[in-house]
């Protein structure tokens, strides 16, 4: 077994898809000869040529558009978009298209696409690198919204995402590509070469998109994060001196609500969290399911952890994080209710 | 260009004509004999500015033809196209009346554009997918639906192979080469780009064939296109029909100061061409030459299509609101049908008798095919689409959560 | 006071800006000569001028490009997008910049536009001309979001809107254009004219965004809505027989949340409505902010009755609409819970 | 273009030269003596084909001038431009290497782009609002903004007047004509042509300027900026970069098969020029005789300012990676301080000496300004800035569930 970070988890993923299944194509910005502002693309077009990994204009909705005619012809095409916060001009193409297409074709046509882009913050990339959009995505029928948290997952879900038949969003978190962050800016990022989760088999496997991974198992309270906030869940959680299940959700769209909704039922008590700004984010949707399904189990009412509903400031960044220190209170708020 | 009217107020284009005004259209050259002539497909993008500003015809409105784009097709071929248009536009003449008893929830016409639709359709091998709008279902004739079928979708019935899920016209064909109309305008033009790159990524000679009205080229998704085919060498061909107006909104809105809007595939390096789009020969001559283009690797070519939309956008509209009622009949560019009926007649291959019997013909198809179709429902009979259908193909498989809503339902 | 239908009392708040503001542009697809294709222009070029009400090419990312661009020089553009559902070329505009011009400059530049957009089904207009979009945009920091259910609502809340020095997405529930509607299509649209809501002064007033109205009063159960569905609300409370509280928003962002937590606390119960895809929908935010504030007040789990996590369809269009029946049904689950 | 290399592949453009090749520009033709002629600024817009295609230059290499496009400024206007030239320089050399010594988190460039944006600043009014990309710190030289601001906006201090808000060199200086820089490429260009709409429907003459690069070209909002210009003869200024380079892409993949950025102003009806960029008073002239037809109700005018990025795209690039390492320095047409001090020396109006001393003089203003901006604070000193104004002008008042959250965070 490989030991790899994120980007080499990413990396290796394309790879194996690239090797095994000619109609894979990669393209987006600056992924080509240079491979891409995050490396992740790096080596594979001198691998597999030019025609198979390469550049795109600056054209969000271009390359995704271009990326749905493709899919809807038979091809794999996986598109990165260099920065979430770019995602935008693509939108339409992604709501009003991709996700539609097999509807209301009634299955003729499918847009079997992925759209690789990172998300988060924590590399003070100010309001425009460092955005969490997804919630701007599970609205939307007819989407697979994913989110690895770790170098492992990272690679078995994009496979998983790449041989899925549906597009699929598929949304990195770029402060945990170089390495672990537990949301301690302070200290310096953890490798992942020393973490179970770094481990990595070189060749084909997938992780399966409809079950969440129960990070740590405890009976006093149920932690529901994604993406960073896994980690910062984790170190919180241990600050707290807690015994938490902490659930990381790794799908968003499809959602493995029965793991969630059998965790509350057991500790009665729940922490949702995400980076992304608070009104209408997922953290909204998942307390609506809760209190629903858990409703004569909860002891207190659930909390939300999150982004302020405020653009992701530069000098403020660590203000802005939902960090350790939050989410600890957030933990006492909910044990002493 | 002396006056100086943003010193005072922004200019604001408007049409020449409003309702109350009398339209006068002489101002609009009807190029005599010679139109800019035909390359050879394989020319230097920026060797066809004449061909994307001047106006490429064939036929002249006498139905004679002239000039070197004359495809030259045999009188089989043309009654061919022919009947395709009329029958084109005898569907869209009963499904709106149709639209009007309340058997559809809407219906969209393309009178006074069938040339381009079928024209393109018949100079295209069947394996080339087809991007098109609502307005291009003659290439639907031209490539054999069954009449009912495009019936069944637009009355949303059992028959419906779409589930009843769309809008009528935004039909889908794949079998047909024929793309999944969006409701969405613009978007298919990239898409077909993106196709067109997958035909020559796998190596094939398909080509992609995109259309667009001329009030869309404003989306960002044109541009797109343009841009991809360009830097990619996309084998696609980008149709935009200027038919005048989009909605209320005359050409002038998208247009601005520029006068072609094939020209704007100079911009990026495409050949392009600007074609009489009530000219059966011209169309089908010009998108013949694009595709020899395209197989042969040189890529895309932007096509306009200079026609006039002569009814009302939608059965929702009403243009007599915005345009003088008579300007469809003074427009000067003549009706395609006719002008390929009098082509064959000046080949002594056609006459009024044959004419009229062939309406007939095709009038009692559409009524037989039409009743058919509604032997299977309308839009104002309960439907027959089983309810359950509505959760099916959001996804291939049918996740947890739809299916819990499923049940929530009691199905 | 004059009787006026919704179209008419939006046409009324557009004319009386104006005729007192020179800084009002309107702008957007066909809604100059013509008057727009649901008429809420009609008669406004005719009235003042070119140069004032005009059309746009159809580009909805141009018309919301070029309103940035006014509103910060100090004009204050009121732009209409056709349908809702083609509102998403123009996204990254009102996302990237509208909502953010304000913040990242500093408040140097500001962006007061307001964008009117058609929303909700009824009208068979299946998957493209249907949809309830306003989830993806109580996401985004730095935008307003209002949705009026009746003509002195929308008259007053668009004349505010137009006022308003931040950017605001004015959504117009088409179904009421012409009548009221409370979920029954097999009986004929209610005509406004003989409704007490549809009695409209001519001139200039207000309605503010931060007060929800309570339509009815009640103390069995709260009912939260907005836009077509307070009136199925009323319906379906009726029908059930039911003494509600009922809700109408008017205002997603900001929210009168202080109406809704006081409403909850009294009722015990409460009921969510919206025409929106279910997931990630502007009903799964009430409800996590409801269960924090009301916990220990709340007797039966929150219920939201919403569209279907689906494309809007033809055909089906009764089936997906949450009608009359799903609300009373709901309402039965909340009271026997 | 007799190549079939759609039947076997996707053709995918590469620029000429990568890491370890020898760069050699020979094939790029330095237009001789006389560029494109100096039309009259209301010409048609379909008149400026030449001067869209071609290159308008005025200084030669060896700093003599030429052409009618020579606006023949006094030499007090050239040494005022040679100073924000190189004063651009000095600071983009400075907060580069305070960026690499950690005091900012990021920082861009302009280097041998230094002509672009001065020229432009200089032809302008100050009422004339600048829409810019990250890559016209010179405007704000030619402006007259204290150093200190623009460096303590890049520090995010206590000095900052956005609050830290913004990465590094996104300025917003609405008093001089600035317009607030977008993260995201492309938007401000349709921002522009509104803000010129504003200006025309005020009555006012002044216009709006945008800038985009050659990349952010393949943007939509660059589209809708032509269109909306077009359409509403805004008047505005659209220029494009054209630096070669898109942080690793060449310019080839958002050209595609098209030869000239500027020429995508004609598709629009829009007068399109095509500059070297690198010629300060080509720019100058280009910029001033698109203001003259702004300002006299002939709408916009496209420039594209032909010019190469000598630098890595941010500190955050290395162009290493991606070419050839000598390729700045054989790119042919020279360094836009150089060629315009070269023309003041050939005038008699400069030398060695006082290039010298200039150079030391404005590299210790940049030193004594940093130093008063770094007492401010930097982004690794701990902030001073509160932690409440990050809820602030989100919108014009606190709305609630904002003070809900300051309060949960405790201030
Ligand atoms: C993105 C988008 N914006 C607006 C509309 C509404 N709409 C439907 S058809 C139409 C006019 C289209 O005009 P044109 O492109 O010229 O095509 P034509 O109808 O003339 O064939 C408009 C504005 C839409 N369907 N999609
Ligand atoms: C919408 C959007 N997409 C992508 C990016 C990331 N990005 C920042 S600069 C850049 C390259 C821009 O190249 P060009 O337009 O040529 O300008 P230059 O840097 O050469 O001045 C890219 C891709 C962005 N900022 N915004
Ligand atoms: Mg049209
Ligand atoms: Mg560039």
């Amino acid at each position: 077994m490989a030991r790899m970070n994120m980007i080499e988890a990413i990396r290796s993923a394309l790879d194996v898809k690239l090797s095994q299944d000619p109609d894979v194509l990669i393209f987006g910005e600056d992924v080509g000869y240079f491979g891409g502002v995050f490396r992740c693309t790096a080596g594979l077009q001198e691998k597999h040529g030019l025609t198979r990994v390469f550049d795109t204009p600056i054209s969000e909705g271009g390359i995704i558009g271009a990326a749905v005619g493709m899919a809807a012809y038979g091809l794999r095409p996986v598109v990165e978009i260099q920065f979430s916060d770019y995602i935008y001009p693509g939108y339409d193409q992604i709501c009003s298209e991709a996700a539609r297409l097999r509807y209301r074709s009634a299955g003729q046509f499918t847009a079997p696409l992925t759209i690789r882009t990172p998300v988060g913050g924590g590399i003070h990339g100010g309001q425009t690198h460092s955005q969490s959009p997804e919630a701007l995505f599970t609205h939307i029928a007819g989407l697979k919204t994913i989110i690895p948290s770790n170098p492992y997952d990272a690679k078995g879900l994009l496979i998983k995402a790449i041989e899925d038949n549906d597009p699929v969003l598929f949304l990195e978190p770029k402060r945990l590509y170089n390495g672990l962050f537990d949301g301690d800016h302070n200290k310096p990022a953890v490798s992942w070469a020393g973490h179970e989760l770094g481990e990595v088999p070189e060749g084909h496997y997938t992780v399966n998109f409809e079950k969440a991974r129960l990070l740590e198992q405890g009976t006093d309270l149920t932690i529901i994060a994604y993406g960073t906030m896994v980690w910062v869940a984790q170190a919180a959680a241990k600050a707290a001196g807690i015994n938490a299940d902490i659930l990381d959700l790794r799908s968003l769209i499809p959602l493995d609500l029965e793991s969630i909704t059998k965790s509350v039922n057991k500790t009665g008590r729940c922490l949702v969290l995400h980076e992304a700004t608070r009104t209408s984010g997922f953290g909204a949707e998942l307390i609506a399911e809760i209190q629903q399904h858990c409703f004569y189990a909860l002891e207190a009412p659930i909390v939300r952890v999150t982004g302020w509903d405020t653009p992701y400031p530069h000098a403020l960044e660590w203000e802005y994080f939902p960090g350790i220190e939050r989410v600890q209170t957030a933990i006492q708020t909910i044990m002493e209710a | 260009m002396t006056s100086k009217q943003n010193r005072s107020k922004l200019f604001v284009p408007e049409p020449p004509y409003r309702p109350g005004d009398t339209p006068d259209f002489s101002h609009i050259k009807i190029p005599a004999e010679h139109s800019p002539s035909r390359p050879d497909p394989m020319i230097d993008a920026y060797g066809t500015q004449e061909q994307a500003t001047g106006l490429i015809r064939v036929l002249k409105l006498d139905g004679t033809p002239c000039g070197d784009w004359d495809p030259k097709l045999d009188a089989d071929t043309l009654r061919e196209g022919l009947r395709h248009m009329m029958l084109t536009r005898c569907v869209d003449e009963r499904m709106f009346s149709m639209q009007r008893q309340g058997k559809m929830s809407f219906y969209m016409k393309s009178t006074g554009e069938e040339a381009i639709a079928v024209a393109s359709a018949m100079a295209l091998r069947p394996t080339d997918m087809v991007f098109p709008t609502y307005r291009q279902q003659g290439i639907l004739m031209a490539r054999g639906w069954p009449l009912k079928e495009l019936m069944c979708q637009c009355l949303s019935n059992a028959g419906d192979k779409l589930e009843g899920r769309s809008i009528p016209v935004l039909y889908s064909v794949r079998e047909l080469g024929f793309f999944s109309i969006s409701g969405n305008l613009g978007t298919q033009m990239i898409q077909a780009a993106g196709w067109g790159m997958a035909c020559a990524y796998k190596g094939t000679d398909d080509i992609a064939v995109a259309f667009t009205g001329e009030g869309a080229t404003a989306e960002g998704d044109f541009y797109y296109a343009l841009n991809f085919a360009s830097t990619y060498r996309a084998p696609v061909i980008l149709n935009v029909v200027n038919n005048q107006w989009a909605i209320s909104s005359f050409q002038g809105i998208a247009a601005g100061q520029s006068k072609s809007f094939a020209a704007r595939g100079l911009a990026f390096g495409l050949a392009s061409l600007r074609v009489d789009g009530n000219d059966f020969l011209a169309v089908y001559a010009a998108i013949k030459w694009a595709t020899e283009r395209a197989r042969n690797g040189g890529g895309a070519t932007v096509i306009e299509h200079f026609t006039y939309r002569k009814e009302g956008h939608s059965t929702s509209d009403d243009p007599t609101k915005y345009r003088p009622k008579s300007e469809p009949d003074v427009w000067p560019f003549g009706d395609p049908i006719d002008r390929l009926a009098s082509h064959l007649v000046t080949l002594g291959e056609w006459d009024k008798e044959r004419h009229d019997a062939l309406h007939t013909e095709l009038t009692a198809q559409v009524r037989e095919s039409y009743k058919e179709a509604e032997a299977l429902g309308t839009l104002a009979s309960p439907s027959k689409i089983d309810p359950a259908s509505m959760f099916e193909e959001v996804f291939e498989d049918l996740p947890a959560h739809l299916r819990r809503q499923r049940q929530e339902m009691g199905i």
